[in-house]
Formats: structure tokens, sequence, C-alpha cells
């Protein structure tokens, strides 16, 4: 299986995402340049961490114009799997590839530290190897990861079962005080409807070794490798 | 005007540019004529203490690297230390204080970005950045403003530049009030064959000016820095110079790929004095000279003069010196990554630096007088008054408190003291996939992707004990920051340093400037962590108050093996809670926990009494390095398993703080014979409360006598309270939870409190 | 050549972490009577006039400088 | 009641990294005659009128709202 990790300028998470697929999922991965328009040869692509033209006028919002996005949206009509992490999640958005926006945080106030996200939806191209309610220990880095859609978008979202994470307490309870940024309903990742592309703000390429002090991002990294294409 | 019928400049010119008549004098002699404005101009920046080190260079060459540096083959930008496997880590610190103090937002970032240039430039990868931050206490509107905005532009920049903020520090007094201090510290990580140099080898090569455009920004940033600030620095607002994290982080991208395309002979960063020092630095170092075109340097407005482009401090640029054949293929890295790159000029080897504008010769200045050949003075240097008193204030009137519980809380609410999360929270800690203690413990652990190894940083220093004893201060700064490392499981490998001091013209500011830097010369060659790198800040007082002689010491530790790292929380119930300290051991005497303990200097005295007094604490570095040696041991034979050292707040502090991060309590017993403040809170020095199990104490028994030092059983770790009792009487009993509501939310309240006013 | 006034602001249903901030400190600073604050964007563009210059700006606030489905905008435009 | 509109603008001295990144995304569009770029902040404020408004909104810009070290700014007040 061959990822692809895509750079736009001012990415810097692309590294991790890339190191990570290499060294803990064993699969061959590439560098994509955001100007290329072929991703023949791709079986999964990766919209790293980091900040794309620093995250000037809006997170995500000149990247979404970059030419990759249309061999992207083709690709995944094609079946091809994509996931955004962190500033990926947000571009996908911008790019109206997955439902709603990320906003500041509530805090106003980038904010980095670990948190307890719960999966909710364990049979998806990027969960299929977490057990449904499994509480994950991943790393957050952002100033805008407030997810938010519209009442009727939620109500899909929740209703086809395609919120991914939420954040949650110790014990899984999705409460307000875990809540970081104010996402609606906890929100921290979401896939499409057709369940090949998703988005979240926490970071599994950041928690895949014991010496990172959590593994806990390797069953995502480990169900893309694993579902069926 | 020709450039050899100069005619004289005015005194009032070249004074209000920093010079002084002697020195203009010099310019005339080493000229053989009158300077034109653009040649004043550049000699007056880099004449100036800031780019010069007119006044520190003979202090600093008691730093032995520095000296073999200067006498040899010149300072590169940051100091590059060995760490095996053909890797090295560059690492160095620098200030941003007096343009933090007028626009602590753009300021603090514009900091973290020089810091990162100065790495980068070597063909090192950043791979992490730290900070080390003083201001005044956050009761002030104006200063939780300083402290919001400089932690939001340090965020701001750090982020998005791509580069992980792992470790700082933050202290708060009064001192700090009209002169914050901002230093920023950046690692990078290099293999040794791949140096790149700042130096403009090989005539008739080309000259590229790569990065932003040059703007009117900054403009004589550096004389700025050379004063002391006051009403009118306000009016010199018109340094504010914008920082562009985006650009910075491409421009990182594509000088790696440049430096090793092999085409790239030299380069260098445009830090304070942009042009006018990277071209003549990299000139006098090669022993060539240069000629340059400003009208090809492109600018951001219009109808810039000579004088403005050669010393604008506009933000990420750089000097590169390329190939004569290569250019093209350089200019196409750099355009790939979206960075412009434009020819400037080429390599002479007149050792002049020509500055033309189109056909008229602007400027012609030997690049050696202005680079190397600052004036240096020799200041006098005399005991400031207010030591004597100090030092020898009587102790021993100073009443215990009323409530231990309530001392100890209050010294835990103390910002200085209280959790730093409010800060380091707005700081990505995680990217780049290396951190393996992040801000919270002891030093920050990084790992070295593909070897086995481990690097410890940290960066210390506690400005009151330096005001009290610049000597001793300073010499405590590097042993808490070597003992911090220790404490992590990493050896001190080398060091670099910020020396923010006030005025030096005045012998008592220059009396704490040279003791201090003897001290710390003297520590740093102790502990084998040779200072690699540093920065001098002067002048950071107002009419006022001076701040603190205040060396912060960032240093570097070495993990042969980063999985046997060590962090400060108490791990398990039934632990033992032992105290390892530097007192000499001789056999069959047993010295009590705190015979020689003082209360001077120390945080307890300051909050509870409000006094600032006494002699900072005793340090014996013979001491302090054995019990860095059992440490480094202990952790790397897996019997301790927690360390932290007792600083700041002596060891109720370190303890409580070893219970929070724990989230356990810990039941201590203390033998005195002082009064229990001293037991509970003096900051003496070399000691570190470790946690094992029971089962291990024997191991660790071996381990202290080896290396000479003593331990002292303190209790146990468990329960939900931490108690501690001094001569049998429990004088300390409080809930974890509330010790920990106290440390954590302190610094939070303080900032909701009324909001920020500028 | 003409200017172009772009206005961006978050969509009034919305949540503005930064109006709240903005809110709260100038209650801080004694200024009891706001109501409410919210923090958008002003985005000013020199550009030629194309001749179809309305058509282009609102063009190029849908396509990058506005998220539709977070903000609202408005642009005035003095032809020079 | 009083609607206050605030235009903050970044001194046209100083680097706009926002602005620049906002003219070379327009131009990548495909808009060739785009000059110049700009981001600056535009606030709203609803506020109770306290009969010397004019003097308090000038005195939140300088206080608050404006960083006068690097920003510009102008205000609207339409009293309601
Ligand atoms: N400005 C800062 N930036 C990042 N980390 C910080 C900052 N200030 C403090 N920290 C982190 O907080 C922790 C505690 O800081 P401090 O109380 O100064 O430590 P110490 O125990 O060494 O005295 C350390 O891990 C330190 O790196
Ligand atoms: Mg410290």
């Amino acid at each position: 299986m061959k990822f692809g990790v895509v750079r736009f300028p001012g990415s810097s998470g692309d590294k991790d995402a890339y190191f990570a697929v290499r060294d803990v999922t064993g699969q061959s991965v590439e560098y994509i340049w955001h100007e290329s328009t072929d991703l023949s040869g791709f079986d999964c692509i990766i919209l790293p961490g980091g900040a794309s033209y620093g995250d000037y006028l809006r997170a995500g919002g000149v990247a979404k114009n970059s030419p990759i996005i249309d061999a992207i949206r083709k690709f995944a009509d094609g079946g091809g799997r994509v996931i955004g992490i962190g500033n990926g999640f947000q571009i996908l958005c911008e790019a109206g590839l997955l439902p709603g926006d990320l906003l500041m945080n509530n805090t106003a106030r980038f904010r980095c530290l670990p948190v307890k996200v719960r999966v909710d939806n364990n049979t998806s191209d990027f969960s299929g190897k977490c057990c449904k309610g499994q509480v994950l220990s991943l790393p957050i880095a952002h100033l805008t990861g407030r997810y938010y859609c519209d009442s009727d978008t939620l109500n899909v979202l929740e209703k086809d079962g395609r919120v991914l994470l939420r954040y949650c307490d110790e014990s899984g309870n999705a409460t307000e005080q875990a809540n970081p940024n104010g996402s609606v309903g906890n929100i921290a990742g979401v896939v499409n409807e057709r369940g090949n592309i998703a988005g979240m703000m926490p970071h599994p390429e950041r928690a895949v070794e014991d010496i990172l002090g959590s593994t806990d991002g390797v069953c995502i990294l480990q169900s893309m490798v694993e579902a069926r294409l | 005007m020709s450039i050899t019928d100069t005619k004289p400049i005015e005194p009032k010119e070249y004074k209000e540019m920093g010079l002084n008549e002697a020195e203009y004098n010099e310019i005339v002699r080493v000229l053989g004529r009158h300077p034109t404005y653009t040649e004043v101009g550049m000699y007056s920046v880099m004449w100036s203490e800031h780019c010069g080190y007119k006044y520190s260079r003979p202090i600093l060459r008691l730093f032995k690297k520095y000296r073999e540096a200067i006498d040899g083959a010149g300072l590169e930008n940051a100091g590059i230390i060995d760490i095996g496997d053909g890797l090295g880590v560059a690492m160095k610190i620098e200030s941003h204080n007096h343009p933090s103090a007028v626009e602590p937002f753009q300021s603090a970032a514009t900091g973290i970005g020089g810091m990162l240039r100065d790495i980068f430039t070597m063909g090192a990868r950043p791979i992490a950045a730290l900070n080390s931050l003083r201001f005044g206490p956050l009761d002030e509107p104006r200063n939780r403003y300083l402290f919001e905005q400089v932690i939001a532009g340090l965020g701001y920049y750090g982020n998005a530049v791509g580069v992980p903020t792992v470790g700082g520090e933050v202290y708060f007094e009064e001192c700090y009030s009209g002169n914050c201090l901002v230093n920023a510290m950046a690692l990078g990580l290099i293999r040794h064959d791949e140096v790149a140099y700042a130096r403009a080898d090989g005539v008739g090569n080309s000259v590229l000016i790569v990065g932003s455009y040059t703007g009117r920004d900054g403009i004589h940033g550096a004389t700025f820095a050379s004063v002391e600030l006051n009403e009118e620095s306000e009016s010199k607002k018109s340094n504010v110079q914008m920082g562009d994290p985006f650009v910075e982080n491409v421009l990182i991208e594509a000088t790696l790929e440049a430096i090793a395309s092999g085409f790239v002979v030299g380069i260098q960063d445009m830090g304070a004095a942009g042009i006018t020092c990277s071209t003549c630095e990299t000139s006098a170092k090669a022993g060539t000279g240069m000629r340059i075109d400003v009208k090809n340097v492109p600018t951001r407005e219009e109808c810039m003069t000579p004088y403005e482009i050669m010393l604008s401090e506009s933000q990420e640029r750089m000097l590169a010196i390329v190939q004569k054949d290569k250019v093209d293929e350089v200019t196409a890295i750099f355009k790939k990554w979206g960075v412009p790159a434009n020819v400037i000029g080429e390599v002479t080897d007149d050792g002049l630096v020509h500055v033309y504008e189109g056909d008229d010769l602007v400027a012609q200045v030997p690049a050696k007088s202005l680079a190397d050949d600052a004036p240096t003075y020799q200041l006098e240097a005399k005991e400031p008054a207010y030591l004597a008193a100090l030092q020898n204030y009587d102790l021993s009137q100073v009443s215990e408190p009323a409530d231990y519980n309530e001392a100890l809380l209050a010294i835990l609410a103390s910002p200085s003291i209280a959790s730093k999360q409010w800060a380091y929270e707005q700081f990505d800690q995680t990217l780049l996939t290396n951190t393996v203690v992040a801000p919270g413990s002891n030093a920050a652990v990084l790992r070295i992707r593909g070897t086995n190894k481990g690097i410890g940083v940290v960066v210390d220093c506690n400005g009151r004990y330096c005001y009290l004893d610049p000597f001793v201060g300073a010499q405590i700064a590097v042993a808490e920051a070597a003992r911090n490392l220790a404490c992590s499981g990493a050896k001190a490998v080398g060091a670099t340093d910020c020396l923010n001091f006030g005025n030096p013209e005045r012998p008592d500011g220059f009396w704490q400037f040279k003791r201090a830097v003897e001290g710390l010369a003297e520590a740093c060659e102790f502990f084998d962590a040779p200072i690699v790198s540093g920065n001098v800040s002067l002048y950071n007082e107002t009419p006022e108050m001076a701040v603190y002689p205040t060396p912060a010491i960032g240093m570097l530790g070495l993990l042969d093996d980063v999985e046997k790292h060590c962090t400060s929380e108490f791990k398990a119930e039934g632990d033992v809670v032992v105290l390892i300290s530097g007192v000499r051991f001789d056999e069959g005497e047993k010295l009590p926990v705190c015979e020689r303990e003082s209360l001077g200097g120390s945080e307890y005295l300051k909050v509870i009494h409000g006094i600032v007094a006494g002699r900072p604490p005793v340090l014996d570095m013979e001491q302090e390095k054995r019990v860095h040696g059992a440490l480094l041991k202990g952790i790397g034979d897996g019997v301790i398993k927690s360390a932290h050292d007792c600083a700041d707040g002596g060891l109720a502090v370190t303890l409580a703080e070893s219970c929070i991060a724990g989230g356990i309590g810990a039941d201590v017993k203390l033998s005195a014979n002082c009064g229990p403040s001293a037991a509970l809170f003096a900051e003496t020095q070399s000691r570190v409360v470790v946690s094992v199990e029971a089962e291990k104490l024997g191991l660790l028994r071996e381990i202290v006598d080896a290396y000479r030092v003593e331990s002292t059983i303190l209790g146990t770790v468990g329960g939900d309270a931490m108690t501690i009792a001094v001569n049998d009487v429990e004088i300390i009993n409080v809930g974890v939870s509330e010790l920990d509501s106290c440390w954590r939310n302190a610094i939070p309240g303080k900032m909701a409190e009324t909001g920020v006013e500028c | 050549m003409a200017k172009v006034n772009v206005y961006v602001t978050l969509k009034p249903e919305l949540l503005d972490a930064q109006g709240k901030v903005v809110k709260a400190a100038l209650e801080n600073l004694g200024y009891n009577g706001v109501q409410d604050a919210r923090v958008g964007k002003f985005i000013e563009i020199v550009i030629a006039d194309s001749g179809n210059i309305e058509k282009d700006v609102d063009e190029m606030c849908r396509k990058l400088l506005v998220n539709p489905n977070t903000e609202d905008y408005r642009f005035e435009i003095e032809k020079g």
C-alpha cells in the first residue's frame, strides 16, 4: 500500500506523518508537492498538520485552492482514501470535501496538550482497528480547532454515525469539561458520506511510539492500512 | 558627492547614531577621509555594543571557546556541540529585550525568527525552541499585557514556523517592570560534514539576497538596544520589525535544500544591522571583499536610500555566497519554495565592501574594520553600594510563619513558582515527534531520530541570587541547569548564555557583569558544559532601576539511551522518598537535613516576609558534581523512578511539585536543628528529591556511597495528601488537590483578574 | 485602478471567540454598557479595473477571501 | 444604544505578511491586476450611548482595540 503526504508551503507536520507511516506501519510513503495533479499509484493521501501559508487569512483557506485539491477530489471520487489531520482537516473542510468548518477555539488561544477522544465509529476505513467506545489519548495543537456545522448537518452526521472521534473524559463521557475548544457535540473528527475521507484535529501521527508517551494513534494508521481498498 | 571629497559629518549627527568623537576620528583614520553618511551609519551600528560588543568583548574572553574562536577562525552564528554518530547540535540563545518592552508581540515573534536563522544558516535543521522570560509582577496591568503579548507572539511565530517549543522559564520581579527580558533559544541538528559557514570565499562568486523584501523597519535597532530605555523609547517605535513565520518556514526548507546542493559557498542570516553586518562579516571572515549594488536589492517600499537599505533590519532575509556558475541552480531551489533570491553583487579580493547605488559609489569600507575592529573599552568595575548591607542582613530576626500550610500554599501560588501551563499550552510542544519529556518536568528531553540517543535541554537562572552575589548566582544558574539535566538522566555537554545586565558604563553595573561572567566561565568549565555561543544584552534599565543581573544559561545534556530518561512526578504508592544531597559524606557523621541552610535570597523570604536579602545559598561545585554523578548512575541503572531538584521554594515546594505531577500524596518526616521554615523553604543547593521502590533502597545506598554523597530517607509516597513533620511535629498537611489547584490556577487567575491593558 | 474594501464578519449565530475576549476586556476597563463585540476582517485591495469589477470581487470573496459557510461579507469599490 | 464600527489597518510602511499571501493567492486564481492587498480588522461593538461616545470609543481603540505601534484606525458611530 502506498501513502502520499501532501506538502503545502508552510506544512510542518508532513515529516511526522511521513515517519509514522514509514516507521510504524511499514508501508511505502512519498511526499507530494501541492502543485502536483497526478495521484496515480497512491492508495492513501494524508494532508498533514502545520500552518499552510502561515494560516494567514483563514487556516486552510489559501491551501484549498492548490492544484492538488482537485486531484484529491478525483482521487476520492474514485474511491481513494484521504485523511486530513489538524491543518489538513481545516483544508478538507475549506475545500468542501468534508462537512462543517473549524473556527477559532472558544478560548481564543492556541492550545497544545494531550486530550482524550472516544472512538464513536469503528466501521470506517480510519477506525476499523479501534474498538467502539475506546478512549484514545492523543495530542492536540491548534488555534482553529472548534468544529462547527449547522444543525441539519449535525443531525445527519449523528444519524449516519459519521462522527469518528469525540473529546471525552477518562471514562469516555463527552463532557463540556473535556471539550478543549468548544467543538459542537464534542466532535474531534468526522468522515464523509462515502466513508473514504476523514478529518480530525487530534494528531494520531504524534502518538505512535511509547517513547512519545502514547501509541494510541497507531490504531488509526493501522485501520487505514488494513481496510479493504 | 564623490567618495573622495567627503565632508566632515556634524558631531550632532554621529552622536545621535551612538558614536563618540574618538570613534568618529578612528573612522576617519581608517578610511583616510571623512565617511559618507551611509558609511557613518554602517559604522555606528557595527560598533554599537549590540553588534560590536565594545564593552563586553574583553570580559567574554573569559569563555574558553569564545577566546579560541576570536583568536582563530572567528565566531560562527551558533555553537555546535558534538553528540556522537557524526551528529552535532547547534545551539544559541538571544535577547529581544528592548524591542519587547515597546512592542511585545512582534518583538517576541521576531526574537524566535532571528534565533532560528542563526541555526539553519549553519545547515542545521531547527528541532526545538525554548525561552527565558522576566516580567514585573502580574498585579500591574502593564505587566499582564507584556506577559500575554510576549507569550502570544512566541506562540504565533513558533507554531506557524513549525518548530516545537519544549521548555523555558518565567520569573516575575519588580525590577523587570520597566524592562522585561525576552530571551529566545533554539537548537538544530546537523551532520558535522554538512556544516555551512558564514564566509564569502572565492573571488568572483555571486552574492545573493534571499527571502523577504527590504523595508524601512528596524533601522538602527542595534543602536536602540545599546541604550537605556526612557521616554524617548516611545518615539523610537518606528523600529518595530514585523515577523513573517510563513516566509521563515519556507526559508528554512529552501535554505537547507540550497546548502545541500553544494553550490552555496557561504551563508549568513541578516539580523541586527542587516545587509551591512552580513556583507562585512562574511567578507572579513574569508579575508575577501565584496561589491554590491543596492539597486538590486528588492525593496518593499519606494525610494529607499542606500543608507536605509544598508541598515534595514527587515526580517526573514539571508545573504548567500554562491558559486558563480551555479546561480541558476540555486535560485531555482529558492523559486520552487516561493522565496525571492536576487544577485546583488560579487566577491572581490581587496578586503573592501563597496556599496554602489547604480553607478554611484556610496560606501567603500574595509570589511574587517567594521566586523572585527570595533573599539573595545576596559570599563571600571566597582562593587555596588547596596551589596554589603543586603548580604549582611541579619536573617535571625525573621520570624516563623503563623501557619506553615498557608505559607506553602502562598509560595506555590507565587507566579514565579506556580505552574506555567498557561504559557506553554500556547506553544506547540510535540510537533516533529521528538518530544519525549514536554514542559512540566525538569529538563525537556528529545529523542534523536535514527539513533538510541536523546538530548536534554533546559534554561535556568535565578536573578535574585545574582543580585545578591553575581559570582555565586551565576554559578548556581549553571549548577541548576546541569542538575535539571541530571534529574532527567542527561549528562551536561554544552551551554549557551544570554547575559542580561544593566548599564555597563556605571562601575557597579559593570562589576555585576564581570563577576557573573567570571562565575559562569568557571562553572561551565567545571561541569564540562563549555559555553559554545551566547548573547549580551546590556542597558536593561530605566531611570528608576536596573534589572537584576540575569545571566540565563541554556544547557544541553546527552542521554546515550533515551529510554532511560527520568521525570519529576512520584510514580507509585509505597515508593520511598529520598533526599540526595551534596553534603560531604564522612563516616559516622550524620548531618541533619537543614544544618547548613540559609534562607538568603529565597522565595519564602520574598513572598512571606517581603524581604530580598541575605546571601544566596552556598554552592560547592565538587559536591554538586557528585550529586549529578549519583543521579545519572541511579537513573541509568533503573534504580531511581522520579527525580526533582530542590530549587526555588525549597524542599517543601519540590515535594509538592512531585506530588502534584504524580497526582499522589506523600508522608514525610524531617529532622532539623534550625527553624522549621528553613527546613521547608531554604533553597540549599545540590539537593534532589528522588523516589525509589523499597526493594531498591540498598542499590541506591551503594550508589550514593560510591559517589560520596548523602542520602536521607524522607518518607513514602501515597495517599491523597502531602504531610510533613519536622522533628516529629506535623506542620504541613494539605490535600494534593488543594496543592494542585493553588499552583495550577495562580497564573490563569492573575491573568483573568482584570484583563489586560496597554 | 480601483480600490476595494471588503468587510468580512462571522455569521451572527456563531460564537465569536475573539469578540468575547474583547467584550470582557472592555468591561474590565470599565465600559459597562457593552452589549456585543465582534471581530471581523477588513481587506483592502487595489486592483486594475477589469470593467467587470463587481463580479470579479464577488468571485474573489467566494473563492478565497470568505468562507461562505461561516462568514458574511460585503464590499465597496472606489473606482479611481 | 449605538453601533460602532472600528476599522483597524496595519500601518502602511509595515510588512503585511497576510496581505502578501492574499495577493499571491489572488494572482494564482488568475486575477492579474492586483496591485496590493492588505488585511486589517473590522470590529463591531454595540454599546449604550454614554453621551460621550466619540471620546469613549477613541479611548477604547487606544487602550485595547488597536496596537498603536503597528496599526492605524478609524471608526464610525451609528447612534440608534
Ligand atoms: N516560558 C516557558 N516556555 C515553555 N516552557 C516553560 C516556560 N516556563 C516554564 N516552562 C516549563 O515549565 C516547567 C517548570 O518551569 P520552572 O518552574 O521554571 O522549572 P524548574 O523546576 O526547573 O525551576 C519546565 O518544564 C519548564 O520548561
Ligand atoms: Mg527554574
